[in-house]
């Protein structure tokens, strides 16, 4: 449990770096420290499917950040502004939301205790049966393939919405002459 | 019609797949099969709107497994009439688009994300899983958010930018709360769900979860206090797209899925729960109010129109919210409505843009009436529909919500809807004064080509015919699909009595 | 189910939606078109007259019993759609000749003047409350299109302004509807026969009453939608369908639910308030519409009055003070029009001894003028008679004091018009013409109100053996 | 690039591109899949393209070959989907679940073909992503 | 419970940034702060102190395995989110190209 902590507040410190630091560059690369240390909480959370997909996605992501950083400035130009008075008030909703989101998180939580929960009809069936009924031994597998497997569909949906609206942004003209 | 709920969602995305590879070898070809697509959507939800028989929904199975453990997609009355708006308008606004589109390059990006958009719509309009319903929502989302930005100029691009900004706060906010409502009943199907939740203790982190949900889809549906990004988003998209979002996207992503969980999942009823009703019914009344008073000050004629959906969207959730059986006939009456008139309204904006170019209506000097007989045609009656003049669809959704309010005895909320259909009418007149009603128009502008004029008209006899034939819609349509919101959690039983085979 | 009086309804909106296809062609069969509509529903009213004793029939229902009837006829109702249907096919004619120019009464035109009457008819047979704001509405949005008819910014301004105050009026009448309805558990007046009225609904109902027939607070919009409209527009506002509202009102409050004393007294004073102030600006003003229109406003008012007071008399005059004040303003309106038409300038001031002119012209917009004053032996005479001797003998002196200065009123404006366009000042320029037909028209418009207050006894008797 | 990475590259971006496609067939048996490996794949191809450059023309055929093999793995998916609805009645259900032997590569029905499918549609998303993105030199057009 | 609320207040550290923050770069660091901790907390969630993965033949009495479908989920939701933010940094790059800026005060000035 101690190591998770740890990580999570490694993971914390990163994200306040990543936000509030000027370099753009340097921002993204504490982002993907942020996005390592996740990988390396699956790992710990007995996910390696997880593991190996945050890795590679994480990889990929800042490899993009600092694709498109590169092609523009690394500079933040809107950093060090003095702050308006409407900032100030969005700091201050801010401020009462972040407490308030706190809060009732620890509200709820106390209730419901999920690191000793038991595993639910649905999982516990996932593991005693998903062999036997999908002939998958990685039982991650088994429900984002074929018990989940609509998910799927949509997931590799969103990644080719993704790709097309990619596309549709980036293109060289948006109106004809 | 077992298979139906996958068809709808199988034959978009196919087709969304298809066409960019048919786009390269011959741009017609993957306009035809999108319009393929679109119109077999249409003949599909017709059929399961008028022939699914209440109280029986349509429980498909993916991979036959039965409820609890696969996704399973439930089409219930409510379902198949969100499909039946959805894909009417889908096809109509395609149909607008085809002519319309010249303007732009990259037509193939843009049909294939039309389809993608409509994949997500379908897909959270029917399924029964809640993780499945968040999964459809980004795929809507991310469609509807590069059609948003389509145009490409630095406006548009911007737009785009601040509705992702919020769409995906919301949608995060949905995932956090999935993932929080996981940890608490260990599943996600909405039936089991539903039972899960009726054994709960309605603890103060209950209600934080309702509400991370609720802040979620208002965020989606563009209620006011989160409405920022809409009044950009929309005059950006393209007015096919403008169409789609305003008419039917909202109302699936925001709308239906908040009325879906809030009645069948968590069972809340006027009478359980008033709070969250208030809530609603609050979040209504202000959407009516401030999305009204915006909207008449606006000179750009789809800013008007888009403030002019927020002030509509809240007569759907302010009848959410009074919760009765008048009230919710009158909610699903306004969103098929409303679909369909604002969507005409965004249509003619698209045909006035496509023939003059301008959108800033204090540049018009009237008149464009007589070159643009039936836009302006489509304008004015679309205009009375939305604002709730009989004898025309628009007109039986107010009355059903207002004798909703009266029947639980919210007069001030009646007098208000009842107002503020005065303060449509008179924001959506200013349009007709300013740009189609007067003595001499623009030189040299003709009407649009024939298929918009086709879409336009076909929207404009749907809200007569809707009007005409109420009172046949209402039993067929309307009043099961507010059977299901008011049986509240016998959704789940009757979805678990068929989907576990018993 | 009573075929006659669903055609009845029904055949001046089918007409309506037709006369837009031949229109679009040739003007004639426009002309021919909607003229015909109209004679159609002049035959089936007749019809309807003939078959009186036929039950009603009902569409759908929302809420409700079963078994009342939605639409009915009642010698009250066949009455006064007879005087609107022949208002209209005078109306009508009249716009055949009036305006010369294709452009200035196209088709949409004739089509909405159908679709007027269609909802009048409309209005006039329902008993159901959903159907009376339909009619009610299809109205307004007519009279929004035609009073924007000349097209210029100013005017269609003041269309959109009209049509919202009407629907603001509306929208808070439609709530009171939908009050009753939740009170009464139904949408049909049948089933409310004899109730006390709830308050609430009863003020919310008011509010579109009175936008839609000009009564105090909420008649601003008739100065400006007469001054802007063109002439044959404004007799049907004035003939037609502002009596909507005093229609509504009929069926509402005192046909159907038992008005408690203190309900009549507002009126009463309403309406009184409503008619001295609006006959006090109709004396000062100059220009002829905005008297008439102020005229109106004042003349509705002994409608309402008769209505609210609503023991046998005060009713019976209110109904003939509708067809009286319905024909002869109509006329009046009509025959300025062609005043101004030929003359220019709406103005009374520059006008006058246009008697050599229009002799005809002349002759038909004194009978009206005298009507309108009250002077037997015309209807106008016996409808404000039974109004005011309707308050007197209800006890009520004070008012029935007020309403006779408010004829001593009308007496004043309407012979200050009168005699300031045709009879004194300057000799008019010799090469005024005239316009024959439309005189014609509008004496026979005129002359029709003698004939009426002949026929009043088999009138009265006719209307009294059924109410 | 500087020459050790190329050559470096040179050595190492077949067995990226090996170990990925062992972890999209291997995806039923062990932690990975068709995600996990199509991105591996991907990041092999990019890794590849960073080290040596490529011109306008040659991102341009990558570009259109990689929106084609997308909407392939696409298909393909939707097919396997659709496949299960005309053969066992049901979208997306696994055919054949018990054929092969538990435990080894051919096993799990059509699970290995989801994740072949996803894997080239995976691939090829992330590919042309980082093509339009990444590139200075690429236009796109129409 | 102390790893629950550290991953909230990560997904509040994201959300300050997209609120509070003018630069797009940077809102889109804070998009993928608040996927990472929702999908951390998500993982959470499916876990037990002491469990193992759920790779298995079959399973064994007396050992605790991490629950699947969770990390299913969180599977979808990564890859979804490589989606978003790929397609959230092409709208920031077209809005470079055309403005020459990442701060969205800048773009508003020169928008109007």
């Amino acid at each position: 449990m101690l190591d998770l902590i740890v990580l999570l507040i490694f993971m914390i410190a990163a994200g306040i770096v990543a936000v509030e630091i000027k370099d753009l560059l340097a921002s993204v690369i504490a982002l993907g420290a942020v996005g390592f240390a996740v990988a390396i909480g699956f790992i710990m959370l007995a996910a390696p499917d997880l593991a190996i997909v945050q890795i590679v996605i994480e990889v990929l992501s800042v490899v993009f950040f600092v694709a498109v950083i590169l092609k523009t400035t690394h500079v933040d130009s809107a950093a060090g502004r003095p702050y308006k008075p409407a900032d100030i008030f969005t700091f201050v909703v801010f401020g009462v939301f972040a407490l308030a989101f706190v809060y009732f998180g620890i509200r709820l939580f106390a209730g419901l205790a999920p690191m000793s929960r038991e595993l639910g009809q649905v999982a516990s069936h996932y593991l005693t049966q998903g062999l036997a009924e999908t002939g998958a031994v990685n039982r991650v597998t088994s429900v984002v393939l074929d018990y989940r497997a609509l998910d799927t569909l949509g997931e590799t949906t969103v990644l080719f919405t993704a790709v097309i609206g990619v596309l549709a942004v980036l293109r060289l003209e948006g109106r004809r002459k | 019609m077992e298979t139906f709920p996958v068809l709808l969602i199988a034959i978009p995305l196919g087709g969304a797949f298809l066409v960019p590879i048919l786009y390269k070898a011959w741009r017609r070809l993957a306009e035809i099969v999108a319009g393929l697509c679109l119109a077999t959507v249409l003949a599909l939800s017709i059929y399961l709107a008028f022939f699914l028989v209440p109280g029986k929904p349509l429980v498909y199975l993916f991979g036959n497994w039965p409820v609890p453990l696969g996704i399973a997609f439930a089409v219930d009355k409510l379902s198949s009439l969100m499909l039946l708006i959805v894909s009417i308008l889908a096809f109509f606004s395609y149909l607008f688009a085809i002519r319309y589109m010249d303007q732009f390059t990259g037509a193939g990006k843009f049909y294939t994300l039309y389809l993608l958009m409509l994949v997500g719509m379908n897909g959270v309009v029917m399924t029964g899983d809640l993780f499945n319903m968040f999964v459809f929502m980004e795929i809507a989302g991310l469609a509807a958010y590069a059609l948003v930005a389509f145009g490409t100029k630095p406006k548009e691009l911007e737009a785009g930018f601040k509705y992702m900004v919020m769409g995906e706060i919301a949608s995060l906010m949905i995932l956090l709360a999935i993932a929080l409502i996981y940890a608490a009943t260990s599943t996600l199907n909405l039936a089991d769900l539903s039972r899960a939740f009726a054994t709960m203790d309605k603890t103060p982190g209950f209600y934080f979860v309702v509400i991370l949900l609720m802040f979620g889809f208002s965020l989606k549906a563009g209620l006011v206090p989160f409405h920022f990004w809409l009044p950009d988003a929309y005059p950006s998209a393209p007015a096919p797209v403008t169409a789609v979002l305003s008419g039917v996207f909202t109302k699936a992503l925001g709308v239906y899925a908040m009325a879906r969980i809030l009645f069948n999942v968590y069972g809340f009823s006027r009478a359980s729960s008033p709070e969250v009703f208030n809530a609603l019914l609050i979040l209504g009344l202000v959407s009516i109010v401030v999305g009204g008073l915006l909207a008449l000050p606006q000179k750009d004629y789809k800013r008007l129109l888009a403030y002019s959906s927020i002030s509509q969207i809240g007569y759907i959730v302010l009848a959410l919210g009074i919760g009765n059986e008048f009230a919710l006939i009158g909610a699903f009456a306004h969103i098929l409505s409303h679909s369909l008139g604002k969507g005409l309204l965004f249509l003619t904006s698209g045909s006035v843009v496509y023939r003059v170019g301008e959108r800033d209506i204090t540049k018009f000097t009237g008149g464009l009436g007589k070159q643009m007989p039936w836009t302006s045609l489509s304008y004015n009656l679309g205009a009375l529909s939305v604002a709730g003049m009989p004898p025309f669809l628009g007109f039986f959704s107010k009355l059903f919500i207002i004798l909703g309010a009266v029947k639980a005895g919210f007069i001030v909320p009646a007098v208000v809807a009842g107002l503020f259909a005065v303060v449509t009418l008179g924001y959506l007149l200013k349009i007709t004064n300013k740009v189609f009603w007067g003595k001499e128009g623009i030189k040299g502008i003709k009407e649009s080509p024939f298929v918009m004029v086709f879409a336009m008209v076909c929207l404009v006899v749907l809200l007569v015919a809707g009007g005409a034939f109420f009172f046949w819609l209402k039993p067929h349509l309307l009043q099961p699909a507010a059977d299901v919101l008011l049986k509240g959690t016998e959704y789940a039983d009757i979805v678990f009595r068929i989907g576990t085979g018993g | 189910m009573n075929v006659v009086l669903l055609l009845l309804i029904a055949v001046p909106f089918i007409g309506g939606l037709l006369v837009l296809f031949p229109g679009r062609f040739l003007r004639v069969l426009r002309w021919i078109f909607s003229l015909l509509t109209v004679l159609a529903t002049g035959l089936l009213l007749a019809l309807n007259f003939t078959s009186a004793s036929n039950k009603g029939f009902r569409l759908w229902h929302i809420l409700g019993s079963a078994e009342s009837p939605q639409f009915f006829t009642s010698p009250i109702t066949l009455v006064i759609a007879a005087a609107f249907v022949f208002l209209c096919l005078i109306i009508m004619l009249f716009s055949f000749g009036f305006f010369r120019k294709s452009e200035e009464a196209d088709t949409e035109y004739y089509s909405l003047m159908l679709f007027m009457l269609g909802s009048a008819m409309g209005l006039l047979f329902t008993n159901d409350l959903v159907f009376i704001y339909i009619f009610w509405e299809i109205a307004a949005v007519a009279a929004w299109r035609l009073i924007g008819f000349g097209r210029t910014q100013e005017k269609i301004s003041i269309a959109a302004r009209t049509l919202l105050i009407n629907f603001f009026g509306s929208a808070f009448m439609l709530v009171g509807f939908l009050l009753l309805a939740s009170e009464f558990g139904s949408l049909n007046l049948g089933d409310m026969v004899g109730k006390p009225m709830p308050v609430l609904a009863g003020i919310f109902i008011l509010c579109g009453v009175f936008a839609k027939s000009a009564v105090i607070p909420l008649y601003i919009w008739v100065p400006s939608a007469y001054a802007v409209s063109p002439t044959p527009v404004v007799a049907l506002l004035a003939g037609m369908l502002e009596n909507f509202g005093l229609i509504a009102f009929m069926k509402i409050f005192v046909e159907t639910f038992a008005l408690s004393g203190a309900w009549q007294l507002s009126i009463l004073w309403i309406a009184l308030a409503s008619s001295i102030v609006t006959g006090g600006v109709a004396l000062v003003v100059n220009d002829y519409r905005r008297i008439l229109g102020y005229s109106t406003v004042s003349q509705l008012a002994f409608v309402l009055a008769g209505f609210a007071i609503s023991p046998q008399l005060g009713m019976i005059g209110a109904i003939l003070f509708i067809i009286a004040h319905g024909l002869g303003k109509a006329t009046l309106l009509m025959g300025y029009g062609i005043v101004e038409r030929e003359m220019g300038g709406r103005g009374i001031r520059h006008k006058g001894r246009l008697v050599a002119n229009f002799p005809i012209l002349f002759v038909g917009v004194i009978i009206a003028t005298l009507s309108v004053i009250g002077l037997p032996p015309l209807l106008g005479f016996f409808a404000k008679l039974d109004v005011i001797f309707g308050i007197l003998s209800s006890g009520r002196i004070l008012i029935g004091a007020g309403f006779i200065l408010a004829s001593i009123l009308t007496l004043l404006y309407m012979l200050r018009l009168f005699s300031s366009v045709f009879l004194i000042g300057k000799k008019p320029e010799p090469q005024m013409s005239q316009s024959v037909f439309l005189s014609i028209l509008v004496l026979v418009i005129s002359l029709s109100l003698f004939g009426a207050s002949f026929a009043i006894k088999p009138l009265l008797a006719y209307i009294g053996a059924g109410g | 690039m500087t020459p050790i990475v190329k050559v470096v590259v040179r050595l190492v971006g077949g067995f990226i591109f090996l170990y990925g496609c062992y972890i999209v067939l291997y995806g039923h048996l062990s932690p990975g899949g068709g995600f996990a490996g199509g991105a591996i794949i991907a990041a092999g191809l990019i890794l590849s393209r960073l080290a040596f450059g490529t011109t306008a023309k040659q991102e341009k055929s990558a570009s259109i070959s990689s929106s084609i093999f997308e909407s392939t793995g696409g298909l393909l998916f939707l097919l396997v989907g659709l496949l299960g609805l005309f053969v066992g009645g049901y979208f997306f259900i696994n055919l054949f679940p018990s054929f092969g032997t538990q435990g080894r590569l051919v096993s799990a029905g059509s699970i290995p073909f989801s994740n072949i499918a996803i894997g080239i549609k995976v691939a090829a998303a992330i590919l042309s992503i980082f093509l339009v993105l990444a590139s200075t030199k690429y236009i796109f057009k129409e | 419970m102390i790893i629950l609320v550290a991953s909230l207040i990560l997904f509040l550290v994201g959300l300050y940034a997209i609120i509070t923050k003018r630069n797009m770069i940077k809102i889109a660091v804070g998009f993928s702060l608040m996927e990472y901790s929702v999908n951390f907390l998500f993982a959470i969630v499916g876990f037990r102190p002491g469990a193992v993965p759920p790779i298995l033949q079959a399973v064994e009495v007396g050992k605790v395995y991490s629950d699947p479908l969770p990390q299913a989920l969180v599977l979808t939701a990564i890859v979804i989110g490589l989606g978003v933010t790929a397609f959230m940094l092409s709208l920031i790059l077209r809005i470079y190209n055309r403005i020459g800026s990442f701060d969205l005060e800048e773009i508003q000035r020169l928008k109007g």
